[in-house]
């Protein structure tokens, strides 16, 4: 049987003062990781709305990670500290559903973790490619 | 069959009318059918005396009807509570959602009440005439003859048989003796759900939630949902949708209902309660109130008034999210 | 609709290696609102940013797209290019196809299809964007310095002399601090009160100063440039203004067992009483829980005696309003309480004393006028045993003692041996260290002087046991280079106490809305390059307040305070971040969830009125944002249950189209 | 004898983090059997770091901690060396024929004062 | 009140006074002392080695019986206090330990440290107070200079023992407060005599021994109470020439109720 080459589309909160960071010297690095990873730049993680994680799965994503500054280090001093506690609560909610855990995902990543940014991706898009295409939550409307 | 009678509560009603106390009472009142009980704004002696009722079909939480009547009435208005209703009336406080000096709170003591969709399910449509015996409840019908009697514990309404607290945590009068709180089984239905594998979790959820029509009703009736204007009748939030459109829409629609209310719902049960499709959404309430007890230590929303609730609070020891599959993998 | 002209870089090659450039703007043309799209070699240079301005003027842009470089390099660049060219400089986004593309993918099929859909979320985002113009809120002119210690007194002195009004609270009845228990300092062992005292007179006589002794904040409400702070000041049955400080109420007072705070215990005062002769404002004070006069209206000898007539029994604690531009917090610290360490037996024996009480013993001010006494029988002692780290360097997870090293022990024990020594040379001097620590201009040396010309013995190892045995300490400690174990009977323990932050610091950082870390030391801005300032705009940190310090680190410090408060008071207005939140009112529930999570405490309530459809109206209470205050972080919007909380540059529907943008 | 492995599992066994010791000897400053010790506690928290445990197993210092508790007690850093010891000393009299005393041993200190307790802890102590 | 006691060997040997004094200072107190059926050795000490199982379940035993029966465990020796609570506290922390501990009992239910363990002092301090212990002394024992010795298993380790300060406690001394007489302080009574080793090394055993009464002594102790055998077993073996009686005599002297008790 033929493995399908599925692409995975992942999308990716980045907080604008470690991770989004980090991200940038992943780049200055010259350390690669998949194109399928498209960041959005949000000003901490704590701006990530549960409803922006479920509307990137509703237009096709097959993966969603968040990535703020690690614990204790936010810039805004306890941002990250609540996105912890929501994620926690939103994603085991989708797993309750049944929604595959390993689609969804936050990490610590901080401006001078360029190597850990790089390494997340892939092993994140790994992941999610293992899984295949998002079929539990999708939304056959917006479907190309 | 509830030990504090009608006519107690209507004289309660009364004599608080008369001395002055409050202006006008916020009670349950005749339906069409005997179990179809309506809340209802009592301004006279007299429309108390003709309408009023006290039965075993008094399940709705008038809690979130005091946000909206508070705001248009000048007079103190009386409310009668359940055990389960003042932890609704104690989290609408802390969230400062109506004024405590208006309301003249009577906390009354509540033997469990009946889920209507169960008592049809014995005795079929057609139902004329309810009388409630102390163990039974004897329900004539249009088809049968005779009365069938059903069991009153037969027929409790799912968040009365788990059943956390006949205790009130509020009220500025008691009439009866004070419960206590329950350790009840409430979450044991929760966990069989995670126990499943995730395929049978999604086929479970999939099932139940392709019946919701999107009527609203879970929202319309959770004490919760008092928000001004609601995301999902918002044009500008991103989720606004008015019809079941596919399965996304409905997960999305519970998953953000649910979560809306993460922290701050009681599990008072009115959204599966009121739901026409009897779907149990109080089972995802109650799942985000088994992870935050979980995560993050014991929380009732409600039992105290000015609580904070535990998504806008936080440690710095928490778990992190990636840890939450990992403690019920261990668990299992 | 937008009209928006996007404008991608090549950056040399760093981009166009990877991405065709090209079909880069071109693919870009055909999405909604753009009537321009170019590429160019280097956009940020002044040709390509003069290209901007020209596309600007040409197609009536009013969205710019720059395809280039990290927003964290060139953002700010294009913002000032769109605002030469009459845009606002909000109307700008940034694709960052270098770092986050060309750079990190090497096939130019997938760096160039990447490329084309993070231009589209920028484009899908720059159509939502609106004009934004920063906040402007004026500057009181008037600092507030909280505690009078050597940290209080020198911020204050610096912020009086660049000529600005500066108060001081300081809850004692005179300010001086700590320092001004002290008897020497270290390295140079210059008297603390020769070089202490000159400056709470200068304070005292410096015309920008007001001195607020025995007084507490009690209420802080507003933001930076505009703090209103209540300030109780506690009776002290005196009037200030008419004491002259001469101290014949203290000599009559019979009431003269009072332990006396000043010297640690170590003696009595009377009830009326002046801490030290030096004090800063020279003004009597009534302890209201030891004067006969106030508990039961009998004697009132103070008040006879006084001539001025200065004595007021009648007088009530008074609440005063001022308005504040800046506030510098200034609390201090205490050595911790040795209750849990009595293995060295401080609860067992007098003789068992902590090094500030060792500091009044020595002090010439002092219980026994400088003369080494032992507390318990006034003998002079003949082998004294210092300890170091009691407390300190603990455990996390130990019930007792911090996890942090107090900083000044290792100095100021050397100078206790040192003094010892060269005072009493026929006392036999231990000190027990675990490690000694003298990073500090002279400090080593300092050290090394105390061993080689005092002839002070150090022993790496710590004391396990004290036992008080009857007129000796029997003392059981370890040598740890020797490899054995030592029992001296000495006559005087001396034991260094960790420090701890003032009890007063953590409400005052409630109040503040200023962070702290776990020990209650308040948190700086950022640890390295914001070390004066607290998160909290408005609010600067001085001394130990912030962490252990000695006195040269403590008045730097105090004077780089000052000069951030010096260059906060010198504006006349605050410029501030546009991208903060705001609350619609008409969806607002007045829930206060945002209000729980702001760590800036920049929301607030109000009752507002409404007009309902059917023409009655309703008072609801609201959210409101201080711009001022608000960082902008966010964590607001997602506590906010009904969606009326946004933010300005990230909202909602920005962030949701980059989205869909990403996954069409 | 592989030390790395005797040291990991003399280190699972006690529960003790060597490395959380900060060597400021306040566990032998402490210790009542010092003076009859060749090795005393601050050496058994280093000399197990450092895998250097043949010497530890062979010393009679093993027998000559008290159990009393002070170092634990009085550690700044938590580092509780007298699980370590007490390790050690498992470690040592588990090997076979190497119990330290035996039922016959009882007479020679039993004296009619004796209690009980002072047997089956000595027995704890130097058997397995 | 009805608490289940664990009285321990050596109490129903070499140090039956403890024991028996310790039963009718309770009933004068108005406490029933219920004792475990079948209870086992405790060992003696507490092996702090976490594969250690086996010689830790008698104590587990007893837990058990006593939270079955609802009731706090109490006991008198300090080395069964200081085995049974470090035991309970192993089970409830230890999760590994705990696991093992209940495959090996094997019973019905589990057993995961549920019940509150009390010294003999703490349940006079805590249950019966001792403002109300005061009032019912009889013979206070006005005058004398008694020194309290509590040695190491009652206090150490102090985050597990939780009886006392572990570096200045107060317990024994408000104790003899209670009854009347005079506590000394002193620095050494917190200090090991010598325990188990005096098998071996006696010279030790004496030499620390000897310093607890030193000490005791020169702080002007007339008498030193313990609540452990092996204690006051050392003290005297070493020489000390002061009384070194149980705790527990002390008390049932001060109730009245020691006459009686030689009289049996």
């Amino acid at each position: 049987m033929q493995i399908n080459e599925h692409k995975p589309l992942i999308v990716a909160f980045c907080c604008n003062w470690c991770s989004y960071a980090g991200a940038d010297l992943a780049g200055n690095n010259r350390l690669n990781y998949p194109a399928d990873v498209k960041i959005i730049r949000v000003p901490c993680s704590c701006r990530v709305n549960p409803m922006f994680v479920l509307r990137a799965f509703q237009r096709g994503a097959d993966g969603v990670i968040i990535c703020g500054c690690h614990p204790g280090d936010c810039h805004y001093t306890s941002g990250n500290y609540y996105t912890r506690r929501r994620m926690a609560a939103l994603f085991s909610m989708l797993d309750f559903l049944g929604i595959e855990k390993e689609r969804t995902r936050v990490e610590w990543v901080s401006a001078a973790e360029g190597a850990k940014f790089a390494a997340t991706m892939n092993d994140f898009v790994e992941k999610v490619t293992a899984l295949g295409e998002n079929k539990r939550l999708e939304d056959l409307r917006c479907k190309k | 069959m509830q030990k504090i009678t009608q006519n107690q509560l209507i004289d309660k009603a009364v004599s608080l009318l008369a001395d002055g106390t409050v202006s006008a009472v916020l009670g349950w009142s005749k339906g069409e059918f005997g179990y179809d009980v309506t809340p209802k704004m009592f301004k006279t002696e007299k429309e108390l005396r003709q309408d009023f009722v006290w039965n075993d079909f008094c399940g709705a939480n008038f809690s979130k009807y005091l946000v909206s009547k508070t705001d248009r009435f000048d007079g103190k208005i009386l409310v009668f509570l359940k055990p389960c209703d003042t932890y609704s009336f104690n989290q609408l406080l802390t969230e400062h959602r109506f004024d405590r000096e208006k309301v003249y709170a009577v906390g009354i003591p509540c033997d469990g009440m009946v889920d209507v969709s169960k008592l049809k399910a014995v005795t079929g449509e057609g139902i004329s005439e309810i009388k409630e015996t102390s163990e039974n409840i004897l329900v004539s019908t249009i088809y049968e003859d005779k009365a069938i009697a059903v069991s009153f514990k037969d027929v409790l309404l799912e968040r009365c048989i788990n059943c956390k607290s006949k205790k009130h945590v509020a009220y500025d009068e008691l009439m009866g003796d004070e419960g206590e709180i329950i350790d009840s089984a409430r979450f044991d239905e929760v966990a069989k759900i995670e126990a499943m594998t995730p395929d049978e979790r999604f086929a479970f959820w999939q099932n139940e939630l392709s019946r919701c029509i999107r009527c609203n009703a879970c929202r319309d009736a959770c004490p919760a949902c008092t928000c001004e204007k609601c995301v999902f009748d918002n044009p500008a939030s991103g989720v606004e949708n008015k019809a079941p459109a596919n399965s996304f829409e409905e997960k999305m629609f519970h998953i953000i209902r649910a979560y809306h209310v993460a922290g701050r719902c009681t599990d008072c049960g009115e959204c599966s309660r009121v739901c026409p499709q009897n779907i149990p959404l109080h089972l995802l309430n109650r799942k985000f109130i088994k992870d935050i007890n979980e995560f993050y230590g014991e929380y009732q929303a409600g039992a105290e008034v000015g609580s904070r609730a535990p998504l806008v609070d936080y440690t710095t020891e928490d778990l992190e999210p990636g840890e939450v599959f990992d403690r019920r993998d261990i668990d299992a | 609709m937008q009209r928006v002209g996007v404008f991608v870089c090549w950056c040399g090659s760093n981009i166009a290696g990877t991405v065709d450039v090209q079909a880069v703007s071109d693919a870009l043309k055909n999405e909604p609102g753009v009537v321009f799209s170019t590429n160019y070699q280097y956009m940020c240079s002044q040709a390509g940013q003069d290209m901007i301005k020209d596309a600007v003027k040409e197609h009536n842009l009013t969205g710019i797209v720059v395809c280039s470089c990290s927003p964290r390099m060139h953002e700010a660049t294009f913002r000032k290019t769109a605002a030469a060219a009459g845009l606002n400089p909000y109307m700008v986004e940034i694709a960052n196809i270098r770092e986050q593309c060309s750079w990190v993918h090497k096939d130019i099929q997938t760096g160039t299809e990447k490329a084309i859909i993070l231009g589209k979320a920028a484009v899908a985002k720059v159509n939502l964007n609106t004009p934004l113009t920063p906040g402007e809120s004026p500057v009181t002119k008037r600092a507030l310095v909280i505690g009078g210690g050597i940290a209080g007194i020198q911020t204050a002195l610096d912020i009086a002399d660049a000529g600005f009004p500066v108060d001081i609270v300081e809850k004692k009845p005179t300010i001086g601090g700590k320092m001004a228990q002290l008897d020497k300092t270290f390295p140079t062992l210059d008297c603390a009160a020769c070089i202490l005292t000159p400056k709470m007179v200068d304070v005292a006589q410096n015309e920008n100063i007001r001195i607020f002794s025995y007084s507490e904040v009690s209420e802080i409400k507003g933001f930076v440039g505009n703090f209103d702070v209540t300030i109780k000041k506690n009776a002290r049955y005196v009037k200030e203004d008419i004491c002259t400080g001469c101290g014949a109420c203290v000599e009559k007072c019979p009431m003269k067992k009072v332990p006396n705070e000043f010297n640690l215990g170590m003696d009595n005062r009377s009830a009326i009483y002046i801490p030290f002769a030096q004090a800063v404002p020279k003004v009597a004070t009534i302890d209201p829980s030891a004067c006969n006069m106030l508990k039961n209206g009998k004697c009132g000898l103070c008040s006879k005696v006084c001539a001025a007539g200065a004595i007021d029994y009648t007088q009530k604690d008074e609440y005063i309003q001022e308005k504040y531009g800046a506030i510098v917090v200034a609390t201090g610290f205490n050595p911790i309480s040795m209750d849990k360490f009595d293995e060295f037996a401080y609860n067992q024996s007098k003789d068992v004393i902590t090094s500030l009480e060792f500091e009044r013993l020595t002090n010439a001010a002092g219980p026994t006028a400088g003369h080494l006494e032992r507390p318990s029988d006034g003998k002079s002692p003949k082998t004294i045993v210092f300890v170091q780290c009691v407390g300190s360097r603990c455990d996390a997870c130990a019930e007792k003692g911090k996890e942090y090293c107090s900083k000044i022990c290792c100095m100021y024990t050397a100078k206790h041996a040192m003094l010892v020594r060269d005072k009493y040379p026929d006392t036999d001097v231990y000190v027990f260290y675990i490690d000694v620590r003298t990073p500090g201009k002279n400090f080593d040396e300092f050290y090394r002087r105390a061993v080689e010309e005092y002839g002070v013995k150090y022993v790496k190892g710590m004391v396990g046991k004290v036992t008080p045995e009857g007129d000796k300490l029997k003392v059981q400690a370890s040598d740890l280079i020797e490899n054995k174990q030592l029992h001296i009977d000495a006559d005087l323990v001396v034991l260094a106490a960790a420090i701890e932050p003032d009890k007063s610091a953590r409400p005052l950082a409630t109040m503040l809305t200023a962070s702290m870390d776990t020990n209650d030391f308040f948190t700086e801005a950022h640890p390295k390059l914001r070390p004066v300032e607290s998160p909290t705009a408005g609010v600067f940190l001085s001394g130990a307040c912030q962490g252990p310090k000695d006195i040269p680190e403590t008045v730097s410090q105090a004077g780089a305070a000052a000069s951030k408060v010096i260059g906060l008071l010198a504006k006349d207005k605050l410029t501030g971040n546009p991208c903060v939140a705001h609350s619609n009112e008409l969806m607002c529930n007045g829930c206060s969830s945002c209000e729980r999570v702001c760590p800036y405490g920049a929301i607030t309530y109000e009752d507002k009125e409404f007009r309902m459809p059917d023409r009655t109206t309703k008072i609801r209470r609201v959210a409101v944002v201080n711009p001022a205050v608000c960082q902008g972080c966010g964590a607001c919007t997602v506590a906010c249950p009904s969606g009326a909380m946004d933010l300005n540059g990230f909202a909602s529907n920005q962030i949701m189209a980059e989205v869909d943008a990403i996954c069409k | 004898m592989n030390n790395k492995y005797l040291r990991e599992e003399l280190i699972r066994e006690s529960g003790v983090n060597p490395k959380k010791c900060m060597k400021c000897g306040k566990c032998s400053a402490t210790c009542p059997a010092y003076d009859e010790m060749e090795y005393h506690p601050h050496q058994f928290v280093s000399m197990v770091e450092s895998g250097d445990i043949q010497p530890l197993l062979q010393s009679e210092s093993l027998y000559k901690c008290l159990s009393c508790f002070a170092c634990i007690e009085r550690c700044p850093r938590g580092v509780e060396p007298a699980k370590l010891v007490e390790a050690v000393r498992l470690a040592a009299i588990r090997k076979q024929g190497e119990n330290r005393m035996t039922a016959n041993d009882v007479a020679e200190f039993l004296d009619e004062d004796v209690p009980q307790q002072l047997i089956v802890s000595a027995f704890r102590k130097y058997s397995k | 009140m009805k608490v289940s006691y664990f009285p321990g060997c050596t109490l129903k040997n070499k140090a039956k006074d403890l024991d028996l004094y310790a039963y009718k200072s309770a009933e004068a107190l108005g406490v029933t002392l219920e004792e475990i059926e079948n209870w086992q050795c405790c060992g003696g000490v507490f092996t702090t080695a976490r594969d250690e199982v086996a010689t830790k379940l008698s104590s587990v035993r007893a837990l058990k019986e006593a939270f079955s029966k609802e009731q706090p465990l109490v006991t008198v020796c300090s080395a069964c206090h200081n085995v049974i609570k470090q035991t309970n506290h192993a089970v409830q922390n230890d999760k590994e330990f705990s696991d093992k501990v209940n495959r090996y009992m094997g019973e019905d239910g589990g057993y995961f440290g549920e019940a509150e363990v009390y010294h003999y002092l703490e349940m006079l301090r805590d249950l019966v107070g001792f403002d109300a212990l005061k009032e019912k002394v009889v013979n206070p024992l006005k005058g004398k200079k008694i020194a309290a010795y509590y040695g190491c298993l009652l206090l150490r380790p102090g985050s597990v023992m939780k009886m006392d300060d572990p570096e200045n406690p107060s317990i024994m001394e408000d104790f003899i407060k209670a009854l009347g007489a005079q506590p000394v302080v002193y620095a050494k009574r917190n200090e090991c005599c010598g325990g188990y080793v005096s098998v071996e090394s006696p010279d030790l055993a004496k030499k620390s021994s000897n310093q607890v009464v030193q000490n005791a002594k020169m702080q002007g102790a007339e008498m030193i109470i313990t609540a452990c055998p092996l204690c006051k077993y050392n003290l005297l073996k070493n020489g000390a020439d002061i009384p070194v009686v149980y705790f527990t005599e002390l008390l049932a002297e001060a109730l009245g109720v020691k006459e009686d008790t030689d009289e049996q």
